[in-house]
């Protein structure tokens, strides 16, 4: 029981994570089929846009509250400042290409953007961690567990639903949905397609940044630090549907899960389980759990 | 079979060219030598992927067959004590063509970004198990002991190098000739159009899985040559998605040009790197990211294309 | 085995989804006959091509060829028996040359595409495809990429690579739609020669009436999914019932299809391919 | 058209290669007022910060002092052999196939006289069979897995640095000296060489200084550079077990400590660090008290208020007044390896009556002894390549009036008490129950 709960609330801990960096990908996928490698270097660059305020914040012996609002500040700012830098240089002169060049140009992006970091911040790692101290501990399930996870459990499900009410809700959103819909048509309606692009981007590379932001507390921010998020967060979303939202909230919940039972039951199969799931159901439902399974193509 | 390839000219030229610089390897300093056989190692799996991307099929994972054929070498090795070229030659080939076969199957009904990711997938299973496993070495894998020839064991590279040299130029005119094929034709002509195939009566399906197959056993004679080039094998550099990004970035900056394309590739990319990680030690993936994007942006062909360019400008103005 | 007819289409049935595409259809056709295929779009005639050629499965109902059932079988297993098609939309390699495209048809059409091993530029291949573009009269164009051709020699280059593999049933979707005026009666003359002394069995999909009635021994008129007339032209054409629901009262015997059939008849495809 | 062109790029390729290697072949410098070193740390990646940089400026720091002839007493002869080092500093990061790579391109390209450093297990066990196919001189100065020169003598290669297993057998002993009544212990260390092997070796220390201890089940073995365990810190806590022993460093050490320490972690287990001092710098203040602390021997937390060494001292405050923080344990252990070529060279010279050769090098540098700044250096093992030296433990704690982190209780094991001696394999040392150890 005890060790059910603990692997329950460590998956779901992970899981939490896993949902914040992948849903960003995945939403710029639905629109901009866009599949962005870069935006595990997003993610970097959230976490060290927050650990450097934060330690900034601390130096400055402000109150320790201040770092969740240089967490959020942090994401915005780099989710603004890189997404439409990106959008506007690069990706824009690329919709025409074929998806996959487009993913391979996002590699090219994302390997200047590691660098431009080390270049930026230097080599030395932050450790912001004053929001997680700040925050204390709990004993569930017979151990003591961070505040800070069940946070980031809220901030997952505070996210979730924002994207559902945004995009079934708002006015942006049915724009948004028209445009996954038809870009030719939705032009010729009037719409500025180009916008909605922008828009939605930033919004993708701003939730990117959110993840490593808020995940930056609990890790020794250091170089190179983007690289296994790219690949994960792929499985995450490849095995909820590409584009789908609750697809990525599935998928987050599913690799979490399970990651937590191998680390407990047998570590060796960790980073195994997680692939395995991706390439099975890739193999049952090419499109993902959630995304509608599309007619053959021959 | 023959005299498709002695009526055709860039098969002649390959070898040429390819004899010219096996002799001249001689006199180069070894770290020339070192990166033409590293560039040249990868040129293999580039080709395998060239002929993928001619039919609009881009790989993700083809670092798991690159991977296989390095570990290949390095377990029979460690474990059989296999030192001979053609036998570690064979067993890469042999391996990463029969999981090339298996996978094949299920990969074969994919196209574009679902291909791409289910190989991506494919190969970080792979990976996956490499880096935890103590028995495949885990993450500092295995160093490779020398290569022999038949028993013989040279002292120096250089025959290693040649060795590589010959592998490429044979796989380069045996991919020439394919292309040559009505097979090799039909490359293009799935990209064009899969409706059509179908109805001419020839299975697109089929089709592709032969051409995966190819590259597979490709992938892994080049991460065997790496293997041996390098003395060590480990995941990181031979298995993660990183590399199969490497393997596509170089496809792409070669361009589907011709069968030498992959070669020029690899060798440009091997230089790149490691003048780039000489001058800005802290910057080269910058550097390297950043000539990516420009080819993308400024020589869509490839390579091969703006060699092509200043040929036939060279050609008009004489 | 000649005792059986060419085709037979016994209670073919389709639904999508609920939505009937074709109902209990019944079609003999004899070696060498050829028959026009006619309706409003949606009547479901692709549909019916479709299933045929192996494109789409049937629901129920049965298909034989020569008394062999070919129900649901493969595209390209059709082909192999001896069912091919040309499509509404031509179905070329657009990067390539009309020579090229008709090399690359022959050489996998040549036993069981054996060819394949072996370069498609062999010298008998390629004085076939010439004959091949002789007798579809788009020699002068051989070296051009089909990307370049227009409208009606690609429609041509498509039937040609079509009928490449001999076929006995040839099922051809609209080979005038999207042709100038001009080019239709050429291409028809040139298609129906070709095949007529080949005695291959024609079923062709036809918006026009001149051309159904200057072509056909026989007309099949469909509606909502079905054949409310299976008779030859100068009785079909007169029949109320087609009149009301295929031609239209403005029935003129020198009626040119609009511009929006044909186009009506592009993204036909387009949702089905 | 096209082939003809095909055939042009290649001639041109062709005599384009011809010409580079006429112009290539026959640049070997000769001149040996000046040497060139090849000096490997980690300059990116996430173990820049924590031990890359430090090495880096350990070696930096004592190369210039040593070119201008500053160190004290009796080292303060100018030079190697007379020759100013000139040290091409390179990154270790990126895999060690790449790092092959980068070491033919030193030794082929930039034509160095020698290597110095290498601090991950992995590079040194890749590096070596190279080091020995090109016959290059390399002095690892970090790494620490046995299997360097237990499964196989090296001829070239050379490691200042004590292996695993004396740093497990220290832990050891210290533990079952200091909390006797600590029985069951279990361990989080990186899955690669040097976590494997420390794990294995203290764990069969345990068994044969208590054998009432009883190792977990279910040690976590995490992938390096993982940067988050919550679960493994979860699965650490529900075991029963009272002890956590890690060999974590770089990055994983400060990011785990942070993890653990918000869920009292600390409080609840003991926990035994081979080689986190460089957290307990980073971390400072925040840095949980009570930690046993390790730093692979007598330099770094344990000894930078220990006044009695002369070249201790001279190191601390050098290095200090360079850089503006204490000298880690990764900042000692390249300064020493620096120093040892150092001694080989001017021994070498003195004996050849000449600028040496490698071959003299070599044969200076086996087997030598020397003080270096942390303590005396024993080359005993691996046909004398492999360093053994004192190793301490001691407990961590806040030093109010220096404002720094310090340790307690600091204990120092000699070296021939927790390393096997010459021709045995450490394992088998260990079966037999540590006979001949000198405590």
């Amino acid at each position: 029981m005890q060790l059910l709960i603990t692997i329950f609330l460590d998956g779901l801990t992970y899981a939490s994570y896993l949902f914040i960096v992948s849903v960003g990908l995945t939403i710029v996928f639905g629109v901009l089929k866009i599949l962005n490698v870069a935006h595990g270097a997003f993610y970097a660059w959230g976490a060290y846009a927050a650990a450097y305020a934060i330690t900034y914040a601390a130096d400055m012996e402000y109150a320790d509250w201040i770092g969740f609002v240089c967490i959020f500040l942090a994401a915005a700012a780099v989710g603004v400042v890189l997404g439409m830098i990106i959008e506007r240089v690069i990706l824009r002169h690329m919709y025409a290409q074929d998806e996959v060049l487009i993913a391979l140009a996002t590699f090219g992006i994302f390997l200047i953007l590691e660098d431009v970091i080390l270049l930026v911040f230097g080599v030395n790692p932050y450790f912001a961690y004053q929001p997680m101290a700040l925050l204390g501990r709990i004993p569930v399930g017979g151990i003591s567990r961070d505040v800070y996870s069940f946070t980031l459990m809220a901030l997952a499900c505070i996210v979730a639903f924002g994207c559902w009410w945004g995009l079934t809700k708002t006015k942006w959103g049915k724009l948004i949905s028209v445009v996954i819909y038809d870009r030719e048509i939705s032009q010729a309606m009037g719409i500025n397609v180009s916008m909605v692009y922008l828009i939605v981007f930033v919004i993708g590379a701003g939730l990117g940044a959110l993840g490593g932001a808020y995940v930056a507390p609990t890790l020794s921010v250091a170089p190179g630090f983007g690289i296994d998020v790219i690949v994960l967060s792929f499985a995450v979303v490849v095995i909820g549907g590409m584009g789908s939202i609750p697809g990525a909230l599935i998928g987050a919940l599913m690799v979490g899960i399970l990651r937590a039972v191998a680390v407990h039951k047998m570590p060796e199969l960790e980073l195994f389980v997680v692939f395995a799931v991706m390439a099975g159901v890739l193999i049952i439902r090419p499109e993902g759990l959630f995304a509608p399974a599309k007619a053959r193509t021959i | 079979m023959l005299q498709i390839l002695r009526s055709d000219k860039t098969v002649r030229w390959t070898l040429f060219g390819f004899f010219v610089l096996a002799v001249t390897g001689n006199f180069m300093p070894t770290w020339v030598q070192n990166n033409l056989m590293f560039g040249m190692a990868r040129g293999l799996a580039v080709l395998g992927l060239m002929v993928l991307w001619r039919t609009g099929l881009i790989s993700f994972g083809h670092a798991l067959y690159f991977g296989i054929g390095a570990y290949a070498v390095a377990l029979a090795d460690k474990h059989f004590g296999i030192s001979d070229i053609f036998l570690r030659l064979f067993l890469a080939m042999g391996t990463a063509g029969f999981v090339g076969l298996c996978l094949g199957f299920i990969l074969r009904k994919y196209r574009s970004i679902f291909f791409a990711m289910l190989s991506l997938a494919f190969s970080m299973v792979l990976y996956g198990v490499l880096v935890k496993v103590e028995a495949l070495g885990s993450t500092d894998g295995f160093s490779v002991s020398a290569t022999s020839i038949l028993g013989w064991v040279p002292e120096s590279k250089y025959t290693l190098f040649c060795a590589i040299i010959v592998a490429s130029a044979v796989s380069a005119c045996m991919v020439q000739y394919y292309l040559k094929t009505g097979l090799g034709a039909l490359t293009t002509a799935i990209r064009d159009n899969e409706l059509r195939v179908e109805y001419l009566g020839y299975s697109v399906a089929q089709a592709i899985h032969f051409k995966y197959v190819i590259s597979a056993a490709l992938a892994g004679a080049s991460g065997a040559m790496m293997a041996m080039a390098l003395g060590q094998v480990d995941p990181d550099s031979m298995v993660n998605w990183t590399v199969s990004g490497e393997l596509v970035f170089i496809t792409v900056m070669a361009g589907p040009g011709s069968v030498i394309a992959p070669f020029i590739g690899g060798v440009v990319f091997e230089f790149l790197r490691t003048y780039a990680f000489e001058l800005a030690p802290h910057a080269w993936q910058l550097i390297v990211g950043g000539t990516l994007l420009a080819i993308i942006f400024f020589l869509p062909m490839g390579l091969w294309s703006l060699l092509e360019r200043i040929w036939v400008r060279k050609g008009s103005s004489s | 085995m000649n005792a059986a007819p060419a085709l037979k289409v016994i209670d073919l049935c389709k639904s999508f989804s609920g939505i009937t595409a074709a109902n209990n259809i019944n079609v003999e056709a004899a070696d060498g006959d050829i028959i026009g295929i006619i309706g409003a779009n949606g009547a479901g005639k692709t549909v019916f091509v479709n299933m045929i050629t192996g494109y789409l499965k049937p629901t129920s109902g049965k298909i034989e060829y020569h008394g062999k059932d070919i129900t649901g079988i493969e595209p390209r297993d059709a082909t192999h028996v001896g069912v091919c098609r040309s499509f509404q939309v031509s179905q070329v390699f657009m990067t390539m040359t009309v020579r090229e495209n008709l090399l690359i048809a022959l050489a996998i059409a040549k036993d069981e595409g054996k060819a394949m091993l072996s370069s498609p530029r062999s010298p008998d291949l390629v004085a076939e495809a010439d004959r091949m573009m002789q007798a579809y009269k788009i020699h002068d164009h051989a070296d051009a990429v089909a990307s370049t051709l227009s409208q009606g020699v690609r429609k041509l280059l498509d039937i040609a690579m079509a009928v490449v593999a001999n076929p006995k049933v040839l099922l051809l979707d609209e080979p005038t739609s999207g042709v100038s005026v001009g080019e239709k009666f050429a291409i028809m003359d040139i298609v129906i020669a070709a095949l007529k002394e080949k005695g291959v069995t024609v079923l062709f999909v036809e918006h026009d009436m001149e051309i159904v009635e200057r072509y056909v021994d026989r007309v099949l008129a469909f509606y909502q999914g079905e054949i409310i007339c299976d008779a030859p032209p100068a009785e079909a054409l007169q029949d109320p019932a087609v009149i009301e629901y295929v031609i239209g009262h403005d029935h003129a015997p020198n009626r040119i299809p609009s511009a929006e059939t044909a186009n009506a008849a592009v993204i036909g495809t387009e949702s089905n391919a | 058209m096209h082939k003809q062109f095909a055939y042009k790029v290649l001639r041109s390729a062709a005599i384009a290669s011809a010409v580079a290697a006429a112009a290539m072949t026959g640049a070997t410098a000769q001149a040996k007022d000046t040497i060139k070193v090849g000096v490997v740390s980690f300059l990116t990646g996430p173990a820049a910060g924590p031990f890359g940089v430090p090495g880096k400026n350990g070696a930096e720091l004592i190369i210039h002092a040593i070119n201008k002839g500053e160190l004290p007493a009796p080292y303060n002869t100018k030079g190697f052999a007379g020759a100013t080092m000139d040290p091409v500093y390179t990154d270790e990061a990126g895999g060690n196939s790449k790092q092959v790579a980068e070491y033919r391109n030193l030794v082929e390209k930039q034509n160095v006289d020698a290597l110095i450093g290498y601090i991950s297990s992995g590079s040194c066990m890749a590096m070596a069979p190279v080091a020995e196919e090109l016959q290059m001189l390399t002095i690892m100065s970090v790494c620490g897995t046995p299997r360097l020169f237990e499964e196989k003598l090296r001829s070239v290669v050379f490691r200042t640095q004590g292996n695993a297993v004396g740093d497990s057998i220290a832990a050891a002993r210290y533990m079952t000296e200091m909390f006797p009544d600590l029985k069951t212990y279990t361990g989080i260390n990186q899955n690669y060489a040097w976590g494997q092997d420390s794990w294995k070796f203290y764990s069969l220390a345990m068994e044969k200084l208590d054998p009432a201890s009883k190792a977990s089940s279910n040690p976590q073995f995490p992938k390096i550079f993982s940067g988050q365990y919550s679960a493994e810190i979860s699965t650490l806590s529900l075991d029963k077990a009272e002890v956590v022993h890690s060999s974590f460093w770089d990055g994983d050490i400060e990011a785990f400590v942070l993890q653990a320490l918000v869920r009292g972690f600390f409080e609840d287990k003991k926990f035994v660090s081979v080689v986190g001092a460089s957290a307990v710098d980073s971390l400072g203040k925040k840095f949980p008290k009570g930690v046993v602390m390790g730093t692979r021997g007598p330099y770094g937390l344990l000894t930078r208020f220990d006044r009695s060494r002369a070249l201790n001292n001279w190191f601390v405050d050098a290095y200090k007044a360079r850089y503006g923080v204490y000298p880690t344990g990764p900042s000692y252990q390249y300064a020493k390896a620096v120093l040892y070529y150092k001694l080989g060279m001017d021994k070498a010279a003195a004996m050849a009556g000449k600028f040496p050769t490698q071959d003299e090098v070599v044969a200076a540098l086996k087997g030598m002894e020397f003080e270096s700044f942390g303590g005396s250096v024993k080359m005993a093992l691996g046909g004398g390549h492999q360093a053994i030296h004192e190793v301490g433990y001691g407990i961590t704690t806040w030093d109010k009036e220096k404002k720094a982190p310090s340790a307690t209780d600091v204990k120092f094991y000699s070296a021939e008490c927790i390393n096997p001696p010459e021709g045995t394999l450490a394992a088998d040392w260990l079966a037999q129950g540590m006979p001949g150890a000198k405590c």
